[in-house]
């Protein structure tokens, strides 16, 4: 099954001006539980999704309260360089939907 | 041509550039051709093809630096032989101002370089918009082309500016009365072209039909080249063109390819007294570089209509930059617009009102709009440029920046994005050139070229005379 | 403690007008005071490097005549925090001036403003890394030194609670705050009613962008909160919105690094063992956070500089053709400009922004379309002159309409003008500063004017 | 199976005046020519439904033998250059000709 269909929110957004943090909830405690229990979501995995260096992962979190995984990469720029595409970073989340969660 | 010229050598008219000034012209295959010994320099300066703006608001788009080079290089070479030069739709319009700003800067030209004293006729064809409107109360029709409603006096009410396109009679007249450089304003780009030709004695049909070949220059040679000499006569009743880059030919394919260029059809182009009938032309190599084209026809029209060509502002345009990459906004693009379209209309009523707002979906439908015969449902990637357009600045921002954020906010059912459902490329309202509309696009009926053409004639000396006080 | 309730309308005041019916709902419930946060550092380096507001000042105005008149009829203070987008100087000036006009328009009676002010001056902080003090980065920046400081144009200094708590203390009914953490504008009042630290600073982490923290998703509704000795209380105002224990535990880990702590000045809030339960329908309490105070008071600083001048231009292509060897007529037209004007990325840089293709994640695209349909292209180029990025730009977006490719059919421009026109953007900034320096006191860098305003 | 691409050398659009949108269809090979234009695939009622016009709005298609062509013009809905402006030179209007199948 696709992330996709067993979360209820995907996002991503600004941490500050170096960072961007990912939320992936899970409204139903089991889809939670089976992505959670996966393990196909880990720093090695989001790193291979959007073709970053393991180590620009900063922060991953399995956050219980919210049902939730989050995590958090460093920019290849700061926010609002030249160049920039994506002001706030809330358009980086769209690859994670289609992760398969056996 | 007639009997007794027949031993004598064509006349050639040479042509440097299909839009004087919009880049500048290439001097090699221009100081080439120039040793062919032509008889005529003309160029075209004007386009519609930039849009409403440059005419409605009576400004050039091509650089003054490339305007003065590219005259520069034409008027001194025309001088040198002592042939003619002619130029239409002066400065990219050929309003008023931009015969007046070509007039000044051959004036520069001549003093700068000490030319001895010629003749220059500034032919002026722009029409007030109050002149229109008393033919309208005249009850004189304005026609509309292209199947464009006849104009009242509200099309009239929007239009900030309007010029008339001349044929060749008034550049035809100008020579006769002795001018050495002719600045023209809005003109047929084939009369540039026709009115020495005419002036020569040549017909009308091969005169005009020529014209139609030369003036884009090489665009009608083959490779394509942009800004490449191309010379042009008429003999024994056939026109002829050739290609001075060394490396490019007219032939058949490429001449009967640009006759129909940037025009609707590829027979017939109407001028004010009348139209070119191509139907029948026969398109022949005859010699490397050189075509011949014989069976042109010139249907006289029973009345004499000229061309009118209007534009008016519009309002302010202000821009925003949006990017969505995710793909159940991209699924509900069309309720994301209309959550934006309606929170601009809270603020300010319905759109029409004091705004508009066009939303340009780059990735779906952006280039082509509803001619696309398949736009795509889901494309991965949706760029949203978000246009409005207002007479008041402010409203402009606001409707621009309410249309734009929202769609960062609009609220869908079963998005799983709820950072926002955009992504901005920067948070920023970009300040768009104001917009203008072709309001005109008609004819009117003239007794002759002289109802709404004037013509002023200049001996400019300057340049001798302060060469002489030397 | 005494309960106090609080509410927020906006996350952001000014962004987009604040929704005027669930704002009248949170009135209603007769609050003791009515915040907002103004600013963000998510707008990006060029409000503050260049110190404009991002905000139109007719949405400006429109909240703070909202919130101003409600706040006067009720007789509770408001607190705006990070004025004008940036919270520099000039913002804070911009929202009293503002707050003058508005009063006078609505005949106020006389009522006690303090404006609150956090702007550093760049040459304050060349003089402290002179004398040795430390400017540490955050993030894995490196510790800033005097080149970096010298490609700062502006910095605020980041406000914690105390600024804004003597203020209220000193009696101010409306407090215009440079500078601030989202969450001290909130956590203040909570602080002097004698709430403890980490229910004061929950709160705030939790009000801090509104509605953000109810379900289902609306942008700029307002939300109620209440401390008391029971906990944090959270209830959205809007008819069809509700605050849910995963809805405010979403929020809780928004636009955060970590969603366990929250930094602060004078230490952090610990969110780990928070609790998190539906009291009624629409409000979530929330209890089990701790607060773990520092010994060292860090204040955070952000600059920005300006980098260059940019300039854009806005095409399409349809082709597909041009499409599949986009790359080769972008390298084309580089090439073009690398002859003309030098390499770029030198005095210049061109960005040609191909929507469609992967403009969006850039690098981090792991599925870049290979033949979309159309393609948006923005071209964006940067140059110290602004003259020169226009010629520049004008010439990079042309040279992509007369790109000529061996096997392309058009003959008559491979690109679609949207409008011929070279727009001129914003220059480019940069984020110069986002570190934290050791202060004596929460108050060091910070100066407040009281001032009595009269209709 | 041939499309039009496969046989036409040059494939383009563009402005006719301001009201006007021009497309040409050139073969540099007399036989294409020949056989695209015998097919009578490509017709006023078959590119005004491309194009999603009504065949009124189709103003002009000549079989242009001189130059081995086919030519065709649509009015635009809006003046070219007005507000909301897609394409202000008409010249990114071709591409789905390319695919028109033309029998063997």
């Amino acid at each position: 099954m696709k992330l996709v269909e067993l979360a209820s929110t995907i996002r991503s957004k600004n941490a500050g001006v170096d960072h961007i943090t990912f939320d992936i909830i899970c409204r139903e405690r089991h889809n939670f539980e089976r992505v959670r229990d996966s393990g196909v979501l880990n720093r090695a995995s989001v790193a291979r999704l959007f073709g970053i260096e393991e180590a620009r992962v900063t922060d991953f979190v399995v956050f219980e309260p919210a049902q939730a995984i989050k995590f958090t990469i460093r920019r290849l720029r700061p926010s609002g360089c030249k160049g920039e595409t994506d002001m706030f970073g809330s358009q980086q989340y769209a690859p994670l939907f289609d992760v398969e969660i056996p | 041509m007639k009997g007794g010229r027949r031993a004598m050598k064509p006349f050639r008219v040479l042509c440097p550039t299909g839009h004087l000034s919009f880049t500048p012209l290439e001097k090699g295959s221009f100081l080439l051709a120039c040793g062919y010994g032509p008889d005529a320099i003309a160029a075209d300066a004007g386009s519609c093809d930039m849009g409403p703006r440059p005419l409605g608001a009576d400004e050039h788009v091509s650089l003054e630096a490339w305007q003065r080079h590219d005259l520069e290089v034409m008027l001194l070479q025309s001088r040198r032989l002592g042939i003619p030069m002619i130029v239409g739709s002066a400065s990219d319009t050929g309003t008023d101002r931009g015969v007046d700003q070509f007039v000044a800067l051959v004036r520069d030209i001549a003093k700068e370089h000490r030319l001895p004293p010629f003749r220059l006729a500034a032919i002026y064809s722009e029409v007030p918009v109050e002149e229109l409107k008393r033919r309208l109360l005249r009850r004189e029709r304005i026609e509309g082309l292209c199947g464009r409603p006849d104009a009242g006096l509200s099309i009239l009410e929007r239009t900030d500016r309007a010029v008339a396109v001349m044929d060749a009679e008034p550049m035809r007249q100008a020579l006769a009365a002795g001018a050495d450089v002719i600045i023209a304003g809005r003109s047929s780009d084939c009369a540039i072209f026709a009115a020495p030709l005419l002036h020569a004695g040549h017909d009308p049909a091969n005169s005009y039909f020529l014209g139609k070949l030369m003036e884009c220059a090489s665009f009608c040679a083959e490779p394509y080249m942009a800004k490449e000499s191309v010379m042009g006569w008429i003999d024994e009743g056939a026109v002829y063109v050739r290609a001075m880059h060394p490396d490019q030919r007219c032939t058949p394919l490429s001449v009967a390819s640009h006759a129909m260029y940037e025009r609707p059809n590829p027979y017939f182009e109407h001028v004010a007294g009348g139209c070119v009938d191509m139907t029948d032309c026969v398109y022949e190599q005859v010699d490397d570089k050189t075509t011949r084209v014989r069976g042109a026809r010139f249907v006289t029209s029973p009345t004499y209509r000229m061309k009118i060509e209007g534009a008016g502002f519009v309002g302010h345009r202000r821009i925003a930059i949006v990017g969505i990459r995710d793909p159940d906004t991209i699924r509900l693009i069309d309720q994301a617009v209309a959550w934006a379209r309606d929170k601009v209309a809270e603020r300010f009523g319905p759109d029409g009102n004091s705004y508009r707002l066009h939303y340009h979906l780059y990735g779906r439908d952006g280039i082509m709009g509803p001619m696309e015969p398949r736009p795509v449902a889901a494309p991965q990637e949706l760029c949203v440029v978000v246009e409005s357009v207002s007479r008041d600045p402010q409203v402009a921002f606001e409707a621009c920046a309410l249309g734009s954020r929202n769609l960062f906010y609009a609220r869908l059912p079963a998005l799983k994005g709820t950072a926002g459902a955009a992504a901005m490329m920067s948070d920023e309202i970009l300040i768009g050139e104001p917009g203008y509309e072709w309001t005109l696009n008609h004819v009117v009926m003239v007794s002759g070229p002289g109802d709404l053409v004037r013509t002023r004639h200049h001996r400019i000396a300057d340049g001798a005379a302060w060469g002489i006080a030397r | 403690m005494k309960p106090i309730r609080i509410i927020t309308p906006t996350g952001h005041l000014g962004t987009t007008p604040l929704e005027k019916g669930s704002f009248e709902r949170g009135c209603a419930q007769r609050p003791d005071y009515i915040i907002a946060d103004s600013g963000s550092a998510d707008i990006g380096p060029y409000p503050l490097g260049a110190d404009r507001p991002a905000s139109s000042e007719v949405w400006q105005r429109h909240d703070l005549e909202a919130m101003l008149v409600a706040a006067r009829k009720l007789g509770i203070p408001m607190i705006i925090g990070s004025a004008s987008d940036t919270g520099t100087n000039r913002g804070v000036d911009q929202y009293v001036r503002l707050i003058k006009e508005i009063a006078a328009q609505h005949k106020l009676a006389p009522f006690k403003l303090a404006a609150v002010y956090s702007e550093v001056p760049v040459s304050d902080l060349i003089h402290r890394v002179q004398a040795g003090e430390t400017i540490a980065g955050l993030n894995g920046r490196p510790t800033a030194d005097l080149a970096l400081l010298k490609r700062t144009d502006r910095v605020v200094a980041v406000m914690g609670v105390e600024p804004i708590r003597a203020v209220l203390r000193d009696g101010a009914d409306v407090i215009i705050a440079g500078r601030s953490g989202d969450c001290a504008i909130f956590a203040a009042p909570i602080l002097n009613a004698g709430g403890g630290e980490a229910d004061a600073y929950f709160c705030g982490k939790a009000m801090e962008c509104a509605s953000f923290c109810g379900e289902p998703f609306m942008g700029k509704e307002t939300i109620l909160g209440r401390v008391d000795s029971e906990g944090v209380f959270l209830t959205a105002m809007h008819p069809a919105q509700r605050c849910t224990p995963a809805s405010v535990a979403s929020h809780a880990m928004y636009e955060r690094l970590n969603p366990f702590r929250e930094y602060v000045p004078g230490g952090f809030l610990d969110m780990s063992r928070c609790r998190y339960e539906q009291v009624d329908e629409k409000t979530t309490r929330v209890t089990g956070q701790t607060f773990v105070a520092d010994a060292e008071t860090w204040i955070k600083l952000e600059g920005a500089g300006k980098v260059a001048e940019r300039a854009l231009f806005i095409l399409g292509i349809r082709d597909p053709y041009t499409i599949a060897n986009l790359d080769r007529a972008i390298d084309w037209t580089k090439g073009k400009l690398a002859e003309r004007f030098g390499p770029v990325g030198g005095t210049y840089d061109v960005f040609y922004h191909d929507y469609g293709r992967g403009a969006v994640m850039g690098e981090m695209e792991p599925t870049p379309a290979k033949s979309p349909l159309e393609v948006g292209i923005v071209v964006e180029v940067t140059c110290d002159d602004a003259a020169r990025a226009e010629v520049i730009c004008h010439i990079a977006a042309k040279n992509l309409f007369y790109a000529r490719l061996p096997d392309v059919k058009g003959t008559a421009g491979t690109a679609a003008i949207m409008s011929d026109e070279v727009l001129h953007a914003r220059p480019a900034y940069e984020w110069t500063l986002n570190h934290i320096i050791k202060a004596k006191d929460q108050s060091e860098f910070f100066s407040t004017r009281f001032e009595t305003i009269h209709a | 199976m041939t499309t039009l691409k496969d046989l036409a050398s040059t494939i383009r659009s563009k402005n006719a005046g301001v009201d006007l949108i021009t497309f040409d269809i050139i073969f540099r090979d007399r036989d294409a020519f020949v056989r695209v234009r015998d097919s009578a695939v490509i017709t006023p009622a078959r590119v005004a439904d491309m194009f999603r016009v009504p065949p009124a709005d189709i103003t002009d298609f000549v079989v242009f033998e001189p130059a081995r062509a086919i030519k065709f013009t649509i009015r635009r809905k809006v003046p070219s250059g007005s507000p909301g402006e897609r394409d202000v030179f008409g010249s990114q209007q071709y591409p789905p000709l390319f695919e028109i199948r033309i029998p063997d």
